[in-house]
């Protein structure tokens, strides 16, 4: 198996022949309204940046059933290492959304201090979600790193290393399946071939067939399942997880998936994402499908859809009336977390900048834009 | 002349070498349709084909070393990385290759190509696209490193590194990428390299600085004057080589030195300006050799202009060393 | 207290630490069973086991992405860099993400560790067995920087390292790792990080120097001596966060000043001493604050001793200084 | 094909059975002769280095067959982009041993002015043997640039980027081949897996099965061939150039050979190379196997060996004498060639370090020894 076989389970039509999840109505609901949840504050985030209130966002529209399928395999003693693209896996796992709301406008009650733009979230509760960084991959070899930790300490958790399509090219890529091939680390890494970076198509992005196949040249598996249906996603990481939980080392899965908004709030993918390509995609809606899904097996009903609706938008929309209205962070916040103490010199520099504010009032913000 | 954005100097400058000159090819993340993130390589692809302005796959490493390759067979490659931020997966490639190759080989293999970059603050861009790294590449020999401040320079600049037959990385500064308008001159033309600009005339007090702080200095230069204090302002514009004998003059007519750059300050390239003067117009010095710079740490996003020198901070650092 | 050579003090530093702390794990390339190319972690693989020390692939961008995992998560790495010169391949992982973990998550995230890497030049390796690129970890915000110039020193100081909270870069003299001796304390001890070390005692000129230049100082201290110039020199230690005030205290004292390393001059690691003494104490100075340091090329092979800093070269900065 | 078949022409027994390589006696003979010309420069270096006249070498016992195999399929208008240990290559092309001899003591007529290390050679001519550079893997993605101006000028040169197993786990090996296939670039990428990569084993160096199947993940064909074997070596890398030239794209080949020596003059193998492997391997030796199929073919006698080997041998160490009695470079070295014109700073230290010279005599050179 040279991982190019596509893993789906649920069907367009919403059918899932001889397949059971093991999942109860509750736990299917509740990964459904995960994803209305993503989609909700993924609206709302897109109307805060147009309004100017929020400098930035990423829309998730498309993959929804990608992040909340896989996130949906881990426990909670699990660490996640997110691409800046993973709403879906903090909601599922219970961060609220009024913490995400915080990072989206930066202010003092953003667990990174405002030093961070948009959707750069960390938490360590309720699990472990390691601070986005923007440079795409160096967080997939600090996933192995942190999977040889659990392996020294005799520790079955797992990490989960999730990033894109772009992401293989990079050099955290290669060297992070590299070591854990060799370590066989408990780590399951997550490809989300979206089918663009930025304005890169995937096949501008790799002459190799695939994604998975990649997981050749490191000596694990790999896996390609369709990533717009999320028990598919949900099936390929538990299986992935279940072999690094044992010891039996770390896999590749390639999710196809397709990214249905522009790379983020500053893009504009009319310009190179051919219409037809949108279209085609549009009709494979992952939220659609796990919506059909639900119906079959008897526990979707339009009033149901609708008080989940309701729900999440209102918890989004009063997540953001609280963010928007808690003060940004101090100035100090600047000076403190670049060491554990704070050193003489920057101690100076802190007290001057406090002296300046003093003497001469805030600093005036530019009024500089984002542009990607 | 016309009248363009620093931003259209430079996708001007771009279409004037590669008219000229067959040999040149641009490319990075996004540079081809897209036009770049910040559409400084825009309608590149549709005047002169992908064969010579396209896509990349994402690896900073890949772009440099293939750039690398290129100009040692004969093309002048541009280069685009998307953000200084992320030129340092090809770190390496910039330092233990395109700046050693020419001496290593003793002259056999050389690599004349250029790296553009958007760096530097205000845009809201946090800790990853914001950064000023010039230091670290000042700091490293057989590289030259140039920062425009206007859009007439960025043009003359720019076509100068892409002619120059060492590696050059270019800095632009962002946030006066679509702010800051001036008059261009249409076709070919070169600003020469290690040559410093007067950006404004003074003899009490004189600001070195480069890129986004050069509008920054005149500001605080201004509000200075009304106080009496006549401020002159020198735009490094070459970072590396740079003129050293044009920077100890410019320091020795006032006597008072005022280094202003946003990169943190700790071995940043304001300690180089202060350190030439220590070694070498010491004796001319009347007032300490004081630095306005971007604080030690990693750069914030909503406090980004806390961090950022302003001209607030410029014009108190100028009025300590007036009145030292 | 036993004799041991600045080698055999890192080794005793490392088996020290592993010893009393489980959680201290060494890795690298050819560390293992090799013990590593200079023999620093010889016997380590034997008395610990292959799960506490052990190669790795040959990517330093992998071992140090792979220590900040590890970090995150409860250890203490400490990996080895085979030669500072192939530290660049993890640059971005040491510039963006180490430095950096604990400011953008507010602290959630850390990353104790310590990378140990042999620099500077001295043992005919060209260019790229003999860089000094402490500057650029000195210009990083978030990072600390060590550099050890004795057995004492290197064993202490890699231990606080080790027990450090934050991202050490320890950056070891390989030109003193045989030729330099010196007493060890036995047992666990510590050098506290950002102290200075007086290495010698004066009161006409002060040399600040680090690593391996300290013993050419302390040389060229001796022969300023026989002409009856005390020179007092100031050994840096950690060069980032530095002991400012230290620095400008032993600078005041004498009025006249030398910075001395073996890495290039311009934007090099000296600039920031000259420069903390252009702002803070030029009205001390009674001379120019002179540099003597490597040349702003690459790092030549056969003319090696003419690149590094001598006694002589160092003799005569005093010299000049002194008679200003 | 997942590249995992090992192509072997040359038996042991000296037999090719049904091989024709097309080459004339002439040929062949050279090769051989190349061979043994390798191994009288390896010979003579280990003893100028034992004997502290030379300080740094790089043993190539063991890798002949492969490193001439695969220069003998290049044309003198293409580029090799080789790795530290690829003399072969350069005498093959015709580079005289003198010049080699230059760099290996760094004197004045070295064509690295001294400024490097033994064994980094630098040539243009009779071949663009491209400077070696220490640092592993960044020469790969040189070499796909270096193609694509081949291809962008519409000439049918093609790059020959020669690396070790240890060189997969590089960035560069990973760039470059991701960017080579999008590019369809002329490159054959030449893997000379010999074993180790100083003391780090194979089979810690990855997981992956091999190093040719990692041309997987780049869309390219890969193939492994015995590189103890000169005319498969030779086959192969012939079949992957002509692929480029046509325009067809990049080849992974790994060649599996060993290394019989230390990684350099400085490493004692002995301490982790298991002695049972040195020894078999020590029996599958390519300069023996080559000379056994000239002796099948009729084209060699001890006759013929007694006297390539004396001439190769009178050659290296003419080549010594004269390298070692050439002075070294001039102070004015240390200056030059950091830029195309010598900028005013440069100029100054440079100035300084002459009159230093005037004043107080040469520097002294200290006694450090290289240790790997
Ligand atoms: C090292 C680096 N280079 C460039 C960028 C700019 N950049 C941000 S996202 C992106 C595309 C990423 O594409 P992919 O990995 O497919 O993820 P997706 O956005 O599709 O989820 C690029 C080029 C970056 N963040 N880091
Ligand atoms: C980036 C980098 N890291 C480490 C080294 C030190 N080093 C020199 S050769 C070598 C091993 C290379 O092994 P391989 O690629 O298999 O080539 P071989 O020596 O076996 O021919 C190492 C680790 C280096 N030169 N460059
Ligand atoms: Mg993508
Ligand atoms: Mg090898």
């Amino acid at each position: 198996m040279d991982g190019t076989d596509l893993l789906t389970l649920i069907e367009g039509n919403g059918d899932a022949p001889e397949f059971d999840p093991g999942m109860s109505d509750e736990e299917l609901l509740y990964c459904y309204g995960t994803m209305l949840t993503v989609r909700a504050f993924d609206d709302i985030c897109l109307k805060l940046q147009r309004g100017g209130r929020i400098g930035f966002s990423i829309p998730n529209k498309g993959i929804e059933a990608t992040q909340v399928g896989a996130a949906s395999a881990m426990r909670k003693s699990d660490w996640i290492f997110p691409s800046y693209r993973d709403f879906g896996m903090a909601l599922y796992h219970g961060v609220p959304p009024v913490q995400m709301m915080h990072n989206m406008f930066g202010n003092a009650e953003d667990t990174t201090r405002g030093r961070q733009m948009p959707v750069h979230f960390s938490w360590t509760e309720p699990i472990h979600f390691v601070s986005i960084s923007s440079p795409i991959g160096t967080h997939i070899p600090q996933a192995v790193g942190a999977a040889r930790a659990f392996q020294y300490r005799g520790e079955d958790h797992v990490c989960l290393a999730s990033f894109g399509d772009g992401g293989t090219s990079s050099i955290g890529f290669h060297s992070a399946l590299n070591f854990a091939g060799v370590w066989k680390a408990p780590v399951v890494f997550l490809c989300q071939n979206n089918g663009w970076a930025i304005s890169c198509p995937s096949d501008e992005q790799t002459a190799s067939k695939g994604y998975a196949i990649k997981a050749q040249a490191y000596g694990m598996p790999g896996v390609t399942v369709d990533g717009n249906d999320l028990l598919a996603v949900r099936q390929a990481t538990l299986e992935a997880v279940a072999r690094a939980r044992a010891g039996d080392g770390p896999t590749l899965i390639e999710a196809l998936t397709f990214r249905m908004g522009g790379h983020s709030t500053s893009d504009d993918p009319s310009k190179y994402v051919p219409k037809e390509q949108l279209e085609e995609w549009a009709k494979r809606d992952p939220v659609t499908r796990m919506q059909r899904y639900l119906e079959r097996r008897g526990i979707w009903t339009q009033a149901v859809e609708d008080r989940i609706l309701a729900e999440a938008q209102e918890r989004v929309a009063e997540a953001a009336r609280i963010a928007e209205h808690t003060p940004r962070p101090g100035l100090e916040t600047i000076f403190s977390d670049v060491y554990a103490d704070l050193p003489a010199h920057l101690r100076k520099q802190g007290e001057a900048a406090f002296d300046l504010a003093k003497r001469k009032g805030d600093a005036v913000a530019g009024g500089g834009e984002f542009p990607l | 002349m016309p009248t363009l954005t620093l931003l259209q100097a430079v996708n001007d400058g771009l279409k004037t070498v590669m008219r000229n000159d067959p040999t040149v090819l641009v490319f990075g993340e996004d540079v081809g349709p897209k036009g770049g993130v910040f559409l400084a390589t825009e309608g590149l692809t549709e005047e002169f084909g992908v064969e010579r302005c396209f896509d990349t796959p994402l690896s900073e490493d890949g772009i440099v070393g293939a750039a690398i390759g290129m100009a040692m067979n004969g093309l002048r490659p541009v280069a685009e990385i998307q953000f200084q931020d992320f030129i340092y997966p090809a770190f390496d490639q910039i330092v233990s290759e395109a700046a050693k190759l020419r001496y290593r080989s003793g002259g056999q293999y050389t690599a004349p190509m250029v790296i553009r970059t958007p760096y530097g603050g205000g845009i809201r861009g946090g800790l990853y696209h914001s950064q000023s790294g010039e230091s670290y590449f000042a700091h490293t020999a057989g590289l030259k490193v140039v920062i425009p401040s206007t859009p007439h320079d960025a043009k003359g600049l720019l076509i100068a590194s892409i002619e120059d037959p060492d590696p050059v990385i270019f800095m632009e500064p962002k946030a006066l990428y679509r702010t800051l308008k001036g008059e261009v001159p249409e076709g070919s033309y070169t600003v020469e390299l290690s040559t410093l600009r007067e950006a404004r005339a003074g003899k009490d007090v004189t600001v070195f600085c480069y890129g986004a702080m050069v509008t920054v200095a005149e500001k605080a230069a201004e509000q200075a004057a009304t106080g009496g204090i006549e401020v002159a302002v020198v735009d490094l514009r070459t970072l590396l080589p740079l003129d050293e004998e044009g920077v100890l003059d410019a320091a020795k007519r006032t006597g008072r030195v005022v280094v202003l750059h946003e990169a943190p300050r700790f071995c940043g390239y304001g300690a180089e300006i202060s350190a030439l003067i220590a070694e070498h117009a010491i004796e001319y010095m009347e007032a300490p050799v004081v630095r306005v710079t971007g604080f030690d740490t990693p750069f914030p996003n909503t406090l980004e202009h806390n961090y950022m020198p302003d001209d607030r901070r410029v014009l108190d650092a100028i009025e300590h060393v007036y009145n030292f």
